[in-house]
């Protein structure tokens, strides 16, 4: 009982400040008109997917949303995740954006707790499940088990190409870091599909980062027989390192990545040069929906965008690019004119714009940026 | 040579240094440095952040922050007073919590985990007094060496869980209390412990001078070994703190605690080589400071890159301030 | 022994009215000093005569504060040793002089490799070569490419004589090196000095080894308590009418005690039976310390007394033999031990043993007694510390602003004072002093003698360490002279005890 | 010329005995549990590189640590030193050479900083370097967005990982080191100055000036080891939070391992083989295939053996000493009575 009417009293509070809700943009055309703060959490600043991200916020922030983002420092323990809450809290952030998540439930309570929306985390059921009525809760856009789908679907494709000997770089799966374990995950249940399947595969693993004994392992992997190198942290570390082997023809690479205009062409490159089959990568969009529901939930109407009062838990697909086709496809979409257009479209998402958002809306967004929408543009 | 060159009067101190009468303002500006650093920090933020670092909901956080650096600063404020230099701290933390999460999740009571935490804590304590008590070996080097070490065995310790969560126990809705406590009897037995007990007199006076100390009656190697004990107390107290708060342990706890401790005892007023000018103070001030400094920072949202540039140089500053009273001839080793 | 015939003799160096004082403590007062080419001139005086000031200050390691000095006819006024040497004047000293972890043509030219540079660079082969024709110079064998740390203390003497002898000085000041030389080191120093004179040029010698100066100097100065008192030309040298010169004590200050009662208690406290330790020559040496006795112990420095205290406090690892607290049967075997026993040192280097520096007075005196004054519930109360502590200042008079000031900012007298208040404050009945008065003013020192005294009759032990004669004469009951580790003579307290009859046993 | 070719000979034994036997020890190792390859064709050219990159750092710290300075920048330096390089010889379009000289002035410039800020404030170096590397991570960061740099694009520039460059790199670095060490003036302070740092300032040497040339050097080993890596990977990305320390755990044990091999030759010569000695130990777990939680408690127990023996090796001389005093004390005593 006592939750409940705690729900109540918080929707009559949110409802009386949406009353006055009619659309109001800053000078510059962006909306809103006071500034909005947001913050990004991350594992580390310096990763590449990352990385994506963060330029693809900044270039909403410059055109479409008045929004300021505080992006964290480098986040290991619950500790310094609940710190970055608080001072985000503080710094009178109105909502926050989990790309990394360690302490679990405890970081929603928290941003609740300070009131502040908390987007991130729905593809943990169980976290999902405890805190989905709860009105700061914002659920998230997955993209099914990310990590796991992104490293199965690369493997799939390079198991299509009739690849047998494969190289896994596993990153921080032995640091025990939760998303590359279940990269690792991803990439073991398609190996052992296709051997259950009678294919003759091996598999030898690559562990950790870049060090001394990283050089050690590498090497070693590539001494061997191998024709295809999977990598859970970028491709990048694994080009100079084949071609050097003198394998650049036979050994493909398939790997996460990031869509960054520092990457572009060196994928385009890759693909040229025979050493790319696939790359899974993460559509930043998913985040642009995230900054557009914050804005929406901070005026008081993040209820219309729910579907029977719960947290969104929509999934879509990440992209596994396997041919220069889509790969084209995508970087239009990504950063040209593609990019422009569907930033537009995310407006839609806020009430206060247009009065029909709902959950159709979300919905067709999402749908939006599949890989089936962008491979059908022209 | 043998009467005149011994003479102490002016002249020569026994280093080499030049001896000049200590002008007074010299001598309080390095007392006071460390207080004028944490003042200076936080109206530079209370002004870059409009008054909102020091906002209602932000200062109960700040206490959550300075938590746990200050309190493993204050046990370290008794081995680096001794002289000896831990830099495994992190390491330390790390296992603790690890093994104290186990422990946890297989009992499901606080008092268990208590327990345990305590435990090991003290165990690594024990072994890593001992080495710097008893056996001759570059202590410096080893600690950063011990530190690598705990930490693996943490991952050991972890097998195959990732981030091990602990569901039985409550959540307590508040942590201030457990907060405010922690810190509170950290630093008053601290302040007792170091200031009016044989033990905190004796560290200051093995990391002044060991050879003078040992011929003053004080056994040297029981200090020290006593020293790394209560410092692993506070480790074991920080890492309960850390298993109440937030629920989880991962091999990435305690993440870079080791070298946020050192930081905060130099900001702290704190010389590092130790002695008598060792404070516990130090600890609460220099904690207190990178917490507001580190707060504010992250309030204003430079971005990592310029948040830790920043950091960088202002470290620096109020370093160079704290020790502006002790100048010697030779470079510092 | 060159003089010329015809008695014309050449002035290499002249000092005049040379005056150094240390704060309250006089070292040098108007002193003239003369030096002929092709001579060896020989100074001589007790601790703290001067001698060792005089010939600093000549090769540039200290400065004076007036006097005028000239060598070669040139006024000399050197600011550091490295600008007395390139003026022509080579010292060697007692301490070691030599840096460790490198080799030894290496420390011959510490700081003068640019010597042997070739198109850019220094050529070592060329470097080991010259070194070794430096220590050929001075009739030594050493291997010039050896690592210097293999060598024993005696070859690191010889390393840096070669190093000065190699400056080519026109003078040369050997200040009591002969002590850390054995007899062949000696043999070598001694045709260094004789060619430097037959050279013309000229060699000032200062030491304690009577035969040995009368061997070798033309002339020999003696100097006591800072002032000159007389040159005598080598027909006029005796044994008597230097050490009569060394001591002739005017009767005036007579701050040691008045009496002459050398009497003690029957019952032994403290016996050292067959003591060997594993540092300096102190071997199977055994004593008994008796109930309100000063035992005196004098000696050279290298003779080994120094180990003898630190062992009597059980600071010192023996090799054989043992330290026994005689009234309970306890073994000294450790500081601890031994304060438990009520015993208490004062160690000779007083800032790097008995002091910590940067601590206040307070932490200092108290640092001896946490025990004693920690309250029944393990806590040491601010107000019983101070108590304890006041109580010390004012029992000893330490002169400071108060009891927090830093020790580093004291004057050494008061720091002596600290060192003691810190056993004085315990109550120790045994008190092993190491050099105690050593750089000390003489107010202060007239207070140690008058507490050691009034120790005595309070029937504690003391065992009186010192390099001072007068001092041991002045104020021991009964004096043990030791010579290169062993005892060389026992000498009870008595008015015809002269310094005379103890310089005999101890060179 | 007899005894000349015989001590060369000795020497040449001393220094490259530990290194053959660890070498065996792990091949040995490897073949009995299964696991082929260690050692042969491509590894050996790894365990080469690895001695190479992990040598160089090694030997930037030896400049600073032998002496009593303990210095955090190490790997921040290595970091920003490539990222500003390659940056600028990507926007001059230089080739390999010039891209690794610009790489190693810039590291030495980097060096030459941190040692003027330890001159110049007089702190002790623990304390400076830690702020310094904070600054020169966030730099490194702040450079391109935090993307660091990269040459894949550019095959031509990445070629000192491989055979002969890397060894004349090596070759080339470490001659000039023995040279600098060994016949130069600054050689010859840096040695005094470490062993009598009070008697060595008396005499006249110029202590701040040795060490901004300490720091400067080890900067330039420093890009050196960098641009090595970037010659692995193609690529050098920035590491914040002090993560940048992380470069150092490999540098510690080639340092102690040359600290006792300097005996037959020279530190230099003795961190190489050192550094020969850990390939060997990391290429042989990575051919076990040990996890690498085991691999680092393994690496740190080695570590750990090994400063116990140095730093007590003096004990058993200093107890021979002492028993035979003993006797002596007990001969004279028989003598006498």
């Amino acid at each position: 009982m006592k939750k409940a009417a705690c729900a109540i009293a918080l929707i009559a509070t949110v409802a009386g400040m949406s009353a006055f809700g009619q659309a109001k943009y800053a000078a510059d055309g962006r909306y809103p008109a006071k500034t909005i703060k947001i913050g990004v959490e991350t594992f580390d600043p310096s990763d590449g997917g990352y990385m994506g991200v963060q330029s693809y916020l900044k270039s909403l922030s410059k055109g479409i949303f008045n929004v300021e983002f505080i992006f964290s420092e480098r986040i290991d323990s619950a500790e310094q995740e609940l710190q970055f809450i608080e001072n985000c809290a503080a710094a009178g952030a109105k909502g926050i954006i989990a790309y990394y998540n360690v302490s679990k439930g405890q970081a929603v309570a928290k941003a609740a707790e300070l009131k502040m929306f908390y987007w991130g985390t729905a593809e943990e059921k169980d976290i999902y499940d405890q805190y989905k009525a709860n009105p700061y809760f914002l659920g998230s856009v997955i993209l099914g088990n990310g990590d796991h789908d992104g490293m199965y679907g690369v493997t799939k494709a390079l198991l299509a190409e009739g690849k047998t000997k494969f190289v896994y770089a596993n990153g921080g799966a032995d640091f025990g870091i939760t998303m590359f374990v279940n990269r690792r995950l991803g990439f073991q249940d398609a190996i052992n599909e296709a051997k259950a399947k009678g294919a003759r595969i091996t598999a030898t693993e690559v562990p950790g980062f870049p060090n001394e004994a990283w050089f050690a392992a590498q090497g070693a992997a590539l001494a061997g027989d191998i024709d295809a190198v999977v990598s859970s942290f970028g491709p990048e570390v694994w080009i100079q390192p084949i071609t050097a082997a003198g394998k650049a023809r036979a050994v493909t690479i398939g790997s996460f990545g990031a869509i960054g205009p520092s990457t572009v062409d060196l994928f385009k490159g890759m693909y040229a040069s025979g050493l790319f089959s696939a790359i899974a990568t993460e559509p930043t969009e998913r985040f642009g929906i995230a900054v557009a529901m914050i804005v929406n939930a901070a005026e008081g109407n993040a209820a219309a965008l729910k579907k029977n009062g719960e947290a969104t838990r929509e999934a879509e697909s990440l992209w596994v690019i396997t041919n220069p086709q889509d790969l084209a496809k995508i970087v239009d979409f990504e950063l040209g004119a593609g990019r422009t257009a569907y930033s537009k479209d995310l407006t839609k998402l806020v009430k206060s714009i247009d009065p029909s958002a709902g959950n159709a809306t979300l919905l067709d967004l999402i749908k939006g940026f599949s890989l089936e929408t962008i491979r059908a543009k022209k | 040579m043998e009467d005149t060159l011994n003479h102490d009067e002016p002249g020569r101190t026994p280093d080499g240094a030049p001896k000049k009468r200590r002008r007074p303002s010299a001598a309080a500006l390095g007392e006071l440095a460390p207080l004028l650093g944490l003042l200076l920090i936080s109206t530079l933020f209370l002004v870059l952040t409009e008054g909102r670092i020091f906002g209602p909901i932000n200062l109960r956080s700040l206490t959550n922050q300075e938590l746990i650096t200050a309190l493993v600063a204050a046990g370290a404020v008794f081995v680096f007073g001794a002289g000896a230099f831990d830099m495994s701290m992190s390491g330390s933390l790390c296992l603790t919590a690890i093994i104290g999460a186990k422990v946890a999740m297989a009992t499901g009571s606080i008092a268990a985990m208590v327990v345990a935490c305590v435990a090991v804590s003290l165990l690594i304590g024990i072994v890593k007094g001992l080495l710097a008590a008893y056996v001759e070996v570059p202590f410096f080097i080893v600690t950063i060496v011990i530190g690598v070490f705990l930490g693996a065995l943490g991952l050991l310790a972890m097998g195959k869980e990732t981030v091990l969560t602990i569901s039985a126990l409550p959540r307590i809705r508040d942590m201030t209390p457990i907060n405010l406590g922690s810190l509170a009897s950290v630093f008053l037995g601290g302040l007792v412990l170091f200031n009016l007990t044989s033990l905190g007199k004796s560290c200051k006076l093995v990391g002044g001078n060991e050879r003078a100390a040992r011929q003053s009656g004080i056994d040297v190697r029981r200090t020290k070994l006593l020293a790394f004990l209560v410092s692993a107390l506070t480790v074991s107290i920080a890492a309960i703190v850390i298993l109440l708060r937030t629920k989880t342990a991962s091999a990435l706890t305690g993440g870079t605690v080791g070298t946020d401790i050192m930081v905060a005892l130099v900001l702290g007023g704190m010389p590092l080589s130790g002695g008598p000018r060792s404070r516990i103070g130090a600890a609460l001030v220099g904690a207190a400071t990178i917490t507001v400094l580190n707060s504010g920072l992250a309030i204003m949202g430079a971005g990592p890159g310029v948040i830790q540039g920043f950091r960088g140089i202002t470290f620096i500053a109020v370093v160079f301030v704290a020790s502006l009273s002790y100048r010697t001839r030779l470079l510092p080793r | 022994m060159a003089g010329s015939a015809d008695g014309a003799r050449e002035l290499l160096f002249a000092a005049k009215g040379m005056r150094k004082s240390f704060g309250p403590v006089r070292a040098l007062y108007d002193v003239d000093l003369s030096i002929y080419r092709g001579e060896i001139t020989g100074l001589i005086g007790e601790n703290g005569s001067g001698k060792s000031t005089l010939s600093s200050i000549i090769a540039g390691m200290l400065r004076p504060d007036s006097g005028e000095m000239s060598l070669l006819g040139r006024s000399h006024a050197p600011a550091t040793m490295t600008e007395g040497a390139r003026l022509g004047v080579g010292m060697v000293v007692q301490e070691m002089g030599t840096v460790p972890g490198i080799g030894v043509a290496e420390n011959i030219f510490l700081g003068e490799e640019g010597r042997f540079r070739r198109f850019g660079l220094i050529g070592r082969k060329r470097m080991i070569e010259a070194a070794r024709e430096a220590l050929r110079a001075i009739g030594s064998d050493i291997e010039s490419a050896a690592p210097i740390d293999g060598l024993d203390m005696q070859d690191r003497k010889l390393v840096e004589l070669a190093k000065v002898m190699y400056g080519d000085p026109s003078l040369l000041i050997v200040d009591e090196t002969t002590t850390a030389l054995s007899h062949h080191g000696r043999e070598m120093l001694y045709a260094v000095m004789r060619r430097m004179a037959l050279e013309g040029k000229a060699v000032l010698f200062i030491s304690h080894d009577l035969p040995e100066l009368f061997a070798l100097c033309d002339t020999l100065t003696v100097l006591r308590d800072g002032e000159y008192v007389a040159t005598t030309p080598k027909d006029e040298m005796s044994e008597r009418r230097i050490k009569h010169l060394m001591v002739g004590r005017q009767t005036g200050d007579h701050y040691y005690r008045g009496d002459f009662d050398g009497r003690f208690g029957e019952e032994v406290v403290l016996r050292a039976s067959e003591v060997t330790t594993g540092t300096g020559l102190l071997e199977n040496f055994s004593l008994a310390l008796h109930r309100g006795e000063i035992l005196g112990i004098g000696g050279l420095s290298h003779c080994g007394m120094h180990e003898l205290g630190r062992a009597l406090f059980g600071e010192e690892r023996l090799m054989t033999g043992t330290v026994q607290h005689v009234a309970t049967g306890r073994a000294v075997s450790s500081p601890i031990a031994a304060m438990g026993l009520g015993i208490g040192y004062v160690s000779k280097n007083r800032d790097v043993e008995a002091l910590v520096l940067a601590a206040s007075i307070k932490d200092n005196i108290a640092a001896a007694a946490l025990d004693r004054i920690a309250s029944p519930s393990g806590l040491i109360w601010p107000r019983g510390e101070k108590a304890y502590v006041e109580a010390q200042i004012k029992a000893l008079d330490i002169k400071c602003a108060s009891m927090h000031q830093g020790v580093q900012y004291l004057s050494g007298g008061n720091k002596q004072k600290v060192v003691f208040g810190k056993w004085i404050g315990r109550g120790c009945d045994i008190l092993v002093l190491d050099c105690p008065t050593r750089g000390i003013d003489v107010g202060v020192k007239a207070a140690m003698y008058d507490l050691m005294y009034r120790m005595k009759r309070e029937g504690r032990s003391i065992v009186l360490i010192s390099e001072e004669l007068t001092e041991l004469i002045g104020m021991s009951d009964r004096l043990l002279v030791l010579k290169d580790g062993h005892l060389a003579g026992e000498f009870p307290r008595g008015q015809g005890l002269t310094e005379t009859a103890i310089i005999e046993t101890m060179i | 010329m007899g005894s000349r070719l015989g001590k060369f000979a000795r020497c040449l034994a001393g220094t490259l005995a530990l290194p053959a036997l660890a070498y065996c020890f792990f091949a040995v190792l490897c073949s009995a549990s299964g696991k082929a390859g260690f050692g042969v064709g491509s590894d050996l050219a790894i365990i080469w590189r690895n001695t190479v990159y992990s040598g160089l750092i090694s030997l930037a710290l030896s400049f600073n640590l032998t002496s009593g300075r303990f210095d955090f920048s190490v790997g921040s330096i290595l970091i920003l030193s490539v990222i500003l390089g390659v940056d600028a010889a990507l926007a001059l379009g230089l080739g390999p050479v010039p891209m690794l000289l610009a790489c190693l002035a810039t590291g030495a410039i980097l060096g030459g900083l941190s040692g003027l800020a330890y001159v110049l404030l007089r702190l002790p170096p623990i304390v400076v370097s830690i702020g310094v590397a904070m600054i020169y991570e966030a730099a490194a960061f702040l450079m391109n967005g935090g993307s660091g740099v990269s040459v894949i694009m550019h095959p031509d520039l990445p070629i000192f990982a491989r055979q002969p460059t890397i060894t004349i790199l090596a070759a080339a670095i470490v001659a000039l080191l023995v040279l600098l060490l060994n016949f130069t003036k600054f050689g010859y302070n840096t040695n005094s100055l470490r062993g009598g740092q009070a008697t060595a300032v008396n005499i006249g040497i110029d202590e701040k000036r040795n060490a901004l040339a300490c720091y400067a050097i080890a900067g330039l080993l420093l890009a050196a080891a960098g641009v090595i890596s970037l010659s692995i990977l193609g690529t050098m990305a920035p590491k914040l939070s002090l993560g940048s320390s992380s470069y150092m755990m490999n540098a510690f044990l080639p340092l102690f391992l040359g600290g006792f091999l300097a005996r037959y030759s020279d530190r230099n010569v003795g961190i190489i083989a050192g550094s020969f000695v850990q390939a060997c130990i990391i290429s042989g777990f990575a051919i076990l295939g040990l996890s690498v939680s085991l691999q680092s408690v393994l690496n740190t127990l080695i570590v750990l053996a090994f400063l116990l023996f140095t730093s007590n090796s003096y004990k058993l001389e200093e107890f021979r000493m002492m028993k035979a005093k003993r006797l002596a004390a007990i001969a004279a005593r028989e003598k006498t009575v």
